[in-house]
């Protein structure tokens, strides 16, 4: 059961999606997006980084732990990176990162890797639009919900087995 | 004559090796038995449960709990000790990282136990009968633990001291703690007993790995013929070690094995297998994502490989259903 | 056919006492009497085609085979879509001309899908019952759409007679020795052609099933 | 490589000659294929007018029968007729692109127990002879080289534009390619992708009819012996109203429109009846057009 | 895990822009301000209307004095237009500048949303996650670079042309590298110039003979760029000297090599006739070319194809310049910065088969239209068409290439006016009725509008209507031997056919086909079109992301002569402001690696671009050379223990910039 204050939250739940930007190309475009007036949902949230290739898995597998929704990257196009071949480990890591996701249940749309170049603020607009729809649909991934939960897992099975009897300890 | 401080050892899910490695310290032990009283060691001495409740709170100097949190009991153990004790000593991976029983994390606790008492090619039981949480038995209720779904670290159930790594942790740290220990000349809280830097420092292979390698192949351990005198990723394996922390002193890699990272990452590190995964990727040769997959597709199973011993303190923790 | 310009376009009331001049007709159109949304809903109905992108440039026109005779060319056809003069646009004969040749689709610089635009239209004016009676063009379609749908197959023989009927029975006669001709060369069957699995087609097409289709 | 056949209502009517020209002309380069079983109608240019989604999964139906009757990997789809050609690539194509039709005509197939994955290629015979089976590999089959034939290639609308990949859309120059391979030779004009109307002769014939009258004078201005179709109701537009468009016209056109399956044909020596030359109105003479290879040596 | 505890408690001061109404009209600034102060280790939070301003500025610096506040926090624009700005603030204020950090809530929200509660969430939650971040921001130390004075310049049109003088009237070294076997670029080709119909050679001649002869230029013809290293203020070109097989240093243009070639007449199309003409080959381009070199081309040349002219141009040369054996040459130079002005590309006609360009020979191009009126072309400026005969009608066609999707979308600005031009040239060469078919006339510039005033009097047709099509199909008698211009005349609103003798397509204007390789080679950027992209589209309109490398001319978009020009200039102030200032500030934020922490494991060794970490064979550990490194942090994320950190983007930074931005998320049921 939900409390009516959850309830309303959970009616008011927006797609929280982080977005790792590169400085020379997605940011750059990010910025054009805003110079041209491109509206687009409120709901990414850019860091910005110097190249895609600065973004550490880790980066990403934070910021699901603590209530992103989705995670989107943005690199210069290959061939393309401000630095040479950032933008190709990047891709390179992103490629296992996705399996590695999927295999841990996350799903394929919450984590995105687009190459936007600086001229693309458009390409801004739409994927930030897509991506926020994508995630609106699969709902809340809520990772520090659940982790809680699973630290109180115990109380929980305790009280569905033994009635009324309150976990030891609890 | 003072005193003796109490000890005691418990194991929660772990394979039984973190207590078989105490007796590793072969003749040490007796010198360790000597200055400590240990009151509780169900492995080695029959001490009851309620034997630990009696004592006052506080009055054991250091409990050593090996083990994963997978059961009611094995929470409500160490909460007892938590209690009891001074210190705890996360020992071994599974009570650091979670360890290999943490792997059960990528399943749900139905599709284990379904497994468990149905499926598995051993397992005869066309009644598909399961074991009762609680049955009477001359009219006595026993009662079975509960089986949770998630797997946790030690530090995810109870404040933890210190950290003891290696499956299981080698007799010469577990010397250097209970030294520590007893001279009462202890680190920070939270330190992980063992060097904070990777096992590559002290890899006896290290000095043949190339500074330029490319990946266009993993291959598995199992199926080529290893150059013992050669670093391991120089000859395409997945070795574990640069983003493991060392102490071991390479000893599976001695013995022409990749680490597999039972050590845990370094303490700058929050997610051991997502560093492994960015350092290998990011040496992979090819550019375009066909190619790129092609060769990542050589690591059958990431996760398995990468979290092998450190799923539940990942931070995604476990699957999400 | 009359000009549905002329129809549709209101006229003022004029007061009884004035007399009125037959040859000078008063056209204007009031922002009130158009329906200033159907531009928006055609381009959601063709694919949110930027009906709205559209630069007036006339290509479309010029390279279509049949814009000479249309009552308005179809860059108006655009132009008056988007604008909201739907009744100008539902009534005209333009979108019943349109051959579906693709010719403008290919070539507008703005990438604008007009066979799918013009294809919205007939659908509306279908829908809405605008059409002109007796135009054998959508008359054709509708005869086409129900052959299929109960047989999962067209035979031609079978749709002219179908539309002759409802069109114009006396062309029949006329088009009757080109008719044996073809069927003397086996070009036309009298059987007619159908699917086995008409279940599936009437699955497929369900809530139209054994029902008249509009 | 194996096809699939979708012949499509009309090659069972008016367009017989097409198809049985299609069979012989395959049978005889050892074409593979096999008949699309339980195909339905396209829907054509009708059908969209009513009820797109309808329209839409109405085609989609087949491409999923497709993936029925061949287990796996790509499916070649050939549809001769332009009209078929057309809607079956253009459902191909939007299924892709827009994510509701894929949605809404999944659902609607459904509903019939069909599903489709996106596995069919959709082609036309003209594509598959020229680009798949090769000009070279037909020049040399070639019995009964068309030397001196001139030839007008009238590829109407709707099978280059705007889905076919195969060739350009105003100025296509496969058949011409083709034309030229049996020995013949092309005539360049300018209307080779110009409408004849479709359904319009049917429907509003002085509109019809004029499109044919302005296709038909060009051809025989610019000398063409013959023109070629690759869709039925071109060549049904083209040859059938010739007499009227005359009357009406006061012209004099006299022009015989084949399928260009059926010069492959007579080029390969394949008999009248195998190639359904029966079923034309206007019997093109290609007698003195044909000589045989070894003739041509001596020549 | 690490300890983040700092040494010296944090004091932030956060301050939120209103920047007018652009911020304050969506974002609630007052909302954000009033929150942020409750967030820990804030001291000071307040709004005001433009933080960029001097009073803004100085707001800061008296704060940090009487708050001693040792944390500084913008919100406001983008971070690529004002963080300098503000760190020069910062530091004036006493503060190390990298203290500083700075929050986008202009480009990434007030412009971008129109829900203002959601931007005002999405804007708090962005100050928190900075609040957080600076918590770990370190003082660090500025470095500077010495500029050199040289300057390189690519590209010898126009654009190209006027920013070599301009530098070199300034006393600036300057090497002016073009591809071609003369400068004068495109705009020698033209005939006349609108609106004032002056002649183009006339005005550019001029400026080419003062480049070959200036001091301070280095002209390099028949040359290219082929490797760019270094970075603003030091860079290291390498240019490729193709073989002209002539010694420059000898010849002086007297061409009678040209008389002599065993070639009566010329065999190869014409480059700068637009293939109009023929040429031999041992050639000069035209005859003010500069400089007035010839020089031989080897596919064309007997002598290169079989080895057995009789090299009657060796003996007509007096001064023994021609060199059959002369070999391509690889210069390399220093520059300080750079100027692109590669120009443009004029749109293949034959990729709009409609237009019959190619098929019919009576089509041309504006530009083969340029060289036929023009007195020194193929004909000597009598308009005589392919087959001969003198048009009596022509139609010229607008947006060529231009404005479709199907080709360029975007409008190429000059055919307008080189349109209306040339119906007047045309008019006035053969006395022919004109037709435009246009879309929309664009005749924006200074006396533009009064040109097509003219034009209109001089009775041309303007047809409003694309054309779709010019064919040789004949439907009347009239219409036989003509080419058919079929389009709508959309003022009428009905399809006409316009039968003509000529038709000329004015042609757009599109990048350079290898425009993608030189912005790689110069690591710039290019906009979705292929033009180069400017820094800024409005305030920094000549330069690029990359520091010290600036761009003239239409190789940054469609541009006329005057706009070139006048861009040209823009680019040579800019250059000069670097080089006068005499050194340049360089972001700190390398990358280094902690010693103590480094195991040695070499897995960064494998993936730095710029091979700027070695190995210390003794120590067996890591190290990053500073002065290579260019701080894109590769080998931080790659780091297998996390021993390698990034100035200004350590991992504590970002971990505590994501933990800011989602510390907030309501919690949810799923």
């Amino acid at each position: 059961m939900l409390t009516a204050g959850e309830q309303s939250k959970t009616n008011t739940w927006e797609p929280r999606i982080v977005a790792f930007f590169c400085n020379w190309c997605t940011y750059t475009a990010a910025d054009l997006a805003g110079v041209s007036r491109l509206r687009h949902a409120p709901n990414a949230r850019i860091i910005r980084v110097m190249c895609s290739g600065r973004v550490d898995p880790q980066f990403i597998l934070d910021a699901f732990s603590k209530g992103a929704d989705g995670v989107l990257l943005g690199g210069c196009h290959p061939g393309d990176c401000h630095y040479m071949e950032g933008n190709y480990k990047a891709l390179r890591r992103m490629r296992l990162l996705k399996r590695m996701l999927k295999d841990m249940g996350i799903e394929e749309h919450r984590f995105r890797l687009e190459w936007i170049s600086a001229s693309e603020g458009e390409r801004i607009k739409t994927v930030i639009n897509e991506m926020t729809e994508q995630v609106r649909t699969l709902g809340p991934l809520g990772l520090p919900k659940k982790f809680e939960e699973w630290d109180t897992e115990m109380e929980v099975l305790e009280r569905t087995v033994n009635g009324k009897e309150e976990a030891v300890h609890a | 004559m003072p005193e003796k401080p109490k000890v005691t050892f418990y194991w929660c899910a772990s394979c039984g090796g973190c207590e078989e490695s105490v007796v590793d310290l072969a003749e040490n032990i007796l010198d360790v038995v000597a200055a400590v009283d240990i009151v509780m060691w169900p492995v080695a001495m029959d001490f009851k449960k309620k034997d630990v409740e009696a004592m006052e709170d506080k009055s054991i100097l250091v409990s050593m709990i090996n083990g994963a949190i997978r059961t009611s009991e094995q929470e409500e153990m160490a909460k007892l000790m938590r209690r009891k004790s001074q210190l705890v000593i996360a020992y071994g991976s599974c009570a650091h990282l979670g360890g290999i029983p943490g792997l059960a994390n990528q399943f749900q606790r139905e599709e284990i136990l379904q497994y468990i008492f149905e499926e598995s090619p051993s397992t005869v039981n066309p009644q598909k009968t399961r074991p009762e949480r609680k049955v009477m038995t001359n009219g006595n209720a026993v009662t079975l633990p509960n089986f949770f779904n998630v797997v946790r670290a030690l530090d995810q159930v109870i404040d933890v001291d210190y950290y003891l790594p290696g499956c299981p942790p080698t007799p010469k740290l577990l010397k250097q703690a209970l030294d520590a220990l007893l001279s009462g000349n202890l680190p920070e809280k939270g330190t992980v007993l063992a060097p904070d830097i990777a096992l590559c420092d002290e890899c006896p292979k290290k000095d043949t790995k190339p500074s330029d390698l490319k990946f266009t192949e993993f291959k598995r351990p199992h199926l080529v013929q290893i150059d013992s005198a050669t670093c391991l990723l120089a000859q395409g394996i997945v070795c574990m070690g640069p983003a493991t922390r060392g102490g071991c002193e390479g000893v599976c890699i001695s013995g022409n094995m990749p680490c597999t990272g039972c050590f845990g990452p370094t303490s700058r590190v929050k997610d051991q297998g997502a560093k492994i995964l960015s350092a290998l990727a990011s040496q992979v040769e090819a550019k375009d994502e066909k190619g790129i997959d092609a060769t990542l597709a050589t690591i059958p199973d990431p996760v398995g490989t990468f979290y092998r011993y450190g799923l539940p303190i990942s931070l995604l923790r476990r699957k999400n259903f | 056919m009359q000009l549905p310009t002329q129809k549709s376009v209101q006229q003022d009331e004029a007061p009884q006492k004035i007399e009125k001049m037959k040859h000078v007709v008063r056209r204007i159109k009031f922002e009130s009497e158009l329906d200033l949304d159907f531009g928006e809903r055609v381009a959601e109905k063709a694919y949110g085609q930027k009906l709205l992108s559209c630069i007036q440039c006339g290509t479309c026109s010029a390279t279509c085979p049949l814009a000479h005779y249309m009552d308005y060319t179809p860059r108006k056809i655009i132009a008056m879509t988007r604008e909201g003069f739907k009744e100008e646009v539902l009534n005209s004969l333009t979108i019943w001309l349109c051959a579906s040749c693709y010719s403008c689709y290919v070539q507008c610089p703005r990438q604008i899908h007009i066979t799918d635009v013009m294809y919205a239209l007939k659908r509306e004016a279908i829908q809405l019952g605008f059409h002109p009676k007796r135009l054998p063009i959508p008359i054709l379609a509708q005869e086409f759409y129900k052959r299929v749908l109960k047989d999962g197959r067209n035979t031609e023989s079978w749709l002219l007679i179908s539309l002759y009927l409802r069109t114009n029975p006396f062309k029949m006669l006329k088009e009757s020795i080109l008719g044996l001709k073809l069927f003397l060369r086996g070009r036309l069957t009298i059987g007619k052609e159908h699917v086995k699995r008409r279940d599936q087609i009437h699955a497929i097409l369900e809530h139209k099933k054994g029902g008249q289709p509009l | 490589m194996k096809y699939l056949s979708y012949p499509g209502c009309s090659l069972r009517s008016t367009g017989r000659a097409y198809e049985e020209s299609i069979v012989a002309v395959f049978k005889a380069l050892e074409i593979e294929y096999e008949e699309l079983k339980d195909w339905n109608c396209c829907g054509a240019t009708s059908y969209v007018s009513i009820d797109e989604t309808d329209a839409f999964a109405l085609a989609a139906r087949n491409l999923a029968l497709a993936e029925l009757q061949v287990a796996e990997g790509t499916i070649n789809l050939i549809a001769p007729c332009s009209a078929c050609y057309l809607v079956l690539s253009k459902t191909e194509r939007y299924l892709e692109d827009y994510p509701d039709v894929r949605t809404n005509v999944n659902a609607k197939l459904d509903k019939a127990g069909l599903h489709y994955n996106g596995r069919v290629e959709v082609r036309h015979p003209l594509d598959v002879l020229v680009n798949d089976y090769g000009l070279e590999k037909i020049s040399k089959r070639v019995k009964y080289p068309l030397k001196g034939l001139k030839v007008a290639s009238y590829y109407g609308c709707q099978v280059v534009r705007p889905f076919a990949k195969f060739d350009h859309s105003h100025y296509p120059v496969t058949m011409d390619k083709l034309v030229q391979a049996l020995g013949a030779e092309p005539v360049d004009w300018p209307l080779k992708t110009r409408c004849c109307g479709g359904s319009l002769t049917g429907t509003t014939q002085e509109a019809g009819l004029r499109l044919n009258r302005l296709l038909l004078k060009e051809a025989q201005k610019r000398g063409a012996d013959i023109m070629l179709t690759c869709c039925p109701l071109c060549q049904h537009n083209l040859e059938c109203y010739q007499e009227r468009i005359n009357r009406i016209y006061q012209e004099e056109i006299d022009i015989p429109v084949a399928y260009f399956t059926q010069l492959i044909g007579v080029a390969l020596g394949l008999s009248e009846k195998e190639l359904g030359m029966q079923r034309l109105f206007k019997k093109p003479s290609l007698e003195k057009f044909m000589h045989p290879k070894g003739e041509m040596a001596h020549a | 895990m690490h300890n983040y505890e700092q040494k010296e408690a944090v004091r932030i001061g956060f301050y939120i822009c209103h920047c007018g109404h652009n911020i304050a009209s969506i974002v609630d600034v007052k909302a954000v301000a009033e929150y942020v102060k409750s967030l820990p280790g804030v001291v000071v939070s307040c709004e005001y209307k433009y933080m960029c301003s001097d009073p803004g500025q100085e707001l800061i610096q008296k704060d940090i004095h009487e708050h001693s506040l040792n944390r500084i926090i913008v919100a406001s624009c983008s971070p690529l237009l004002h963080e300098h700005t503000f760190r020069t603030a910062v530091e004036k204020g006493g503060l190390n500048p990298y203290y500083f950090q700075m929050v986008n809530i202009r480009e990434d929200v007030s412009w971008v949303h129109t829900d203002a509660k959601a931007a005002t969430e999405k804007s708090k939650d962005l100050a928190r996650a900075a609040v957080q971040r600076v918590f770990h921001h370190k003082a660090l130390e500025t470095k500077h670079v010495k500029i050199h004075p040289d300057v390189l310049i690519v590209g010898g049109g126009i654009a190209g042309i006027h920013a070599a003088l301009t530098l070199a009237n300034s006393g600036k070294k300057v090497f002016l590298v073009e591809r071609q076997p003369t400068i004068g670029g495109h705009m020698a080709m033209f005939d006349k110039t609108f609106p004032t119909l002056d002649c183009a050679a006339c005005i550019l001649t001029p400026k080419m003979s003062q480049v070959k002869n200036h001091p301070n230029i280095t002209l390099w013809t028949y040359s290219e760029v082929t490797k760019v290293d270094g970075y603003v203020g030091n860079y290291k070109i390498t240019i490729k000297r193709k073989p002209r097989y002539i010694n420059e240093e000898l010849c002086v243009g007297c061409m009678d090599c040209i008389e002599k070639c065993v070639y009566k007449e010329g065999k190869t199309p014409d480059e700068f006739n637009v293939g109009l003409s023929k040429r031999k080959p041992v050639y000069i381009p035209f005859p003010q070319a500069t400089p007035q070199i010839v020089l031989i081309d080897p596919e064309a040349c007997i002598e290169f194809k079989s080895g057995r002219c009789k090299k009657t141009c060796v003996e007509a040369c007096d001064r023994k310049a021609i060199d059959f054996n002369q070999k391509e040459e690889m210069k390399e130079i220093e520059v300080g910065t750079i100027i692109l002005a590669t120009g443009y590309h004029t749109f293949d006609a034959k990729r709009v088969p409609f237009y019959g360009y190619g098929k019919y020979p009576n089509v041309y191009t504006s530009l083969e239209v340029e060289r036929l009126v023009n007195a020194s072309g193929p004909t000597g400026g009598e308009l005589i068409l392919r087959d001969g005969r003198h048009p009596k009608t022509v139609g010229i066609i607008h947006c060529v290439g231009s404005r479709d999707k199907n080709t360029n979308r975007w409008c190429s600005r000059t055919c307008c006016m080189y349109s209306l031009k040339l119906a007047h040239l045309l008019k006035e060469h053969t006395e022919a009725e004109v037709y435009n078919f246009y879309i929309d006339i664009r005749a924006a510039g200074k006396s533009y509008e009064e040109f097509y005033d003219k034009l209109l009097d001089e009775n041309v047709h303007f047809i409003r209507g694309r054309v779709a099509e010019v064919s040789d199909w004949a439907v009347r008698s009239s219409e036989e031997g003509k080419l058919i211009i079929r389009a709508e005349d959309t003022m009428i609103g009905i399809v006409r056919r316009i039968p003509v003798d000529m038709v000329v397509l004015a042609v757009g204007m599109e990048p350079q086909s290898d425009s993608q390789d030189v912005r790689r080679l110069f690591n710039i950027s290019c906009s979705t079109e292929g033009f180069f992209l400017e820094r800024h589209p409005k305030l920094a309109p000549v330069d690029t992301f990359t520091d010290g490398i600036f761009i003239a001319g239409a190789c940054q978009g469609p541009k006329d002569i005057p706009d070139s020009v006048a861009q040209a200039g823009a680019a040579a102030a800019q250059a000069l402001t670097l080089i006068d200032t005499g050194e340049i500030e360089l972001e700190p934020n390398t990358a280094f690696v902690v010693q103590d922490d480094c195991s040695g494991c070499r897995t960064c060794l494998t993936i730095c671009p710029y091979n700027a970490i070695s190995r210390d064979e003794a120590k067996q550990k890591a190290f990053i050379n500073e002065a290579l490194c260019k701080g894109c942090g590769t080998c931080v994320a790659a780091c297998p223990s996390g021993a390698i950190k990034q100035n200004l983007f350590e991992d504590e930074m970002i971990f505590s910039e994501i933990n800011g931005l989602l510390e907030n998320t309501p919690v949810v049921c799923c």
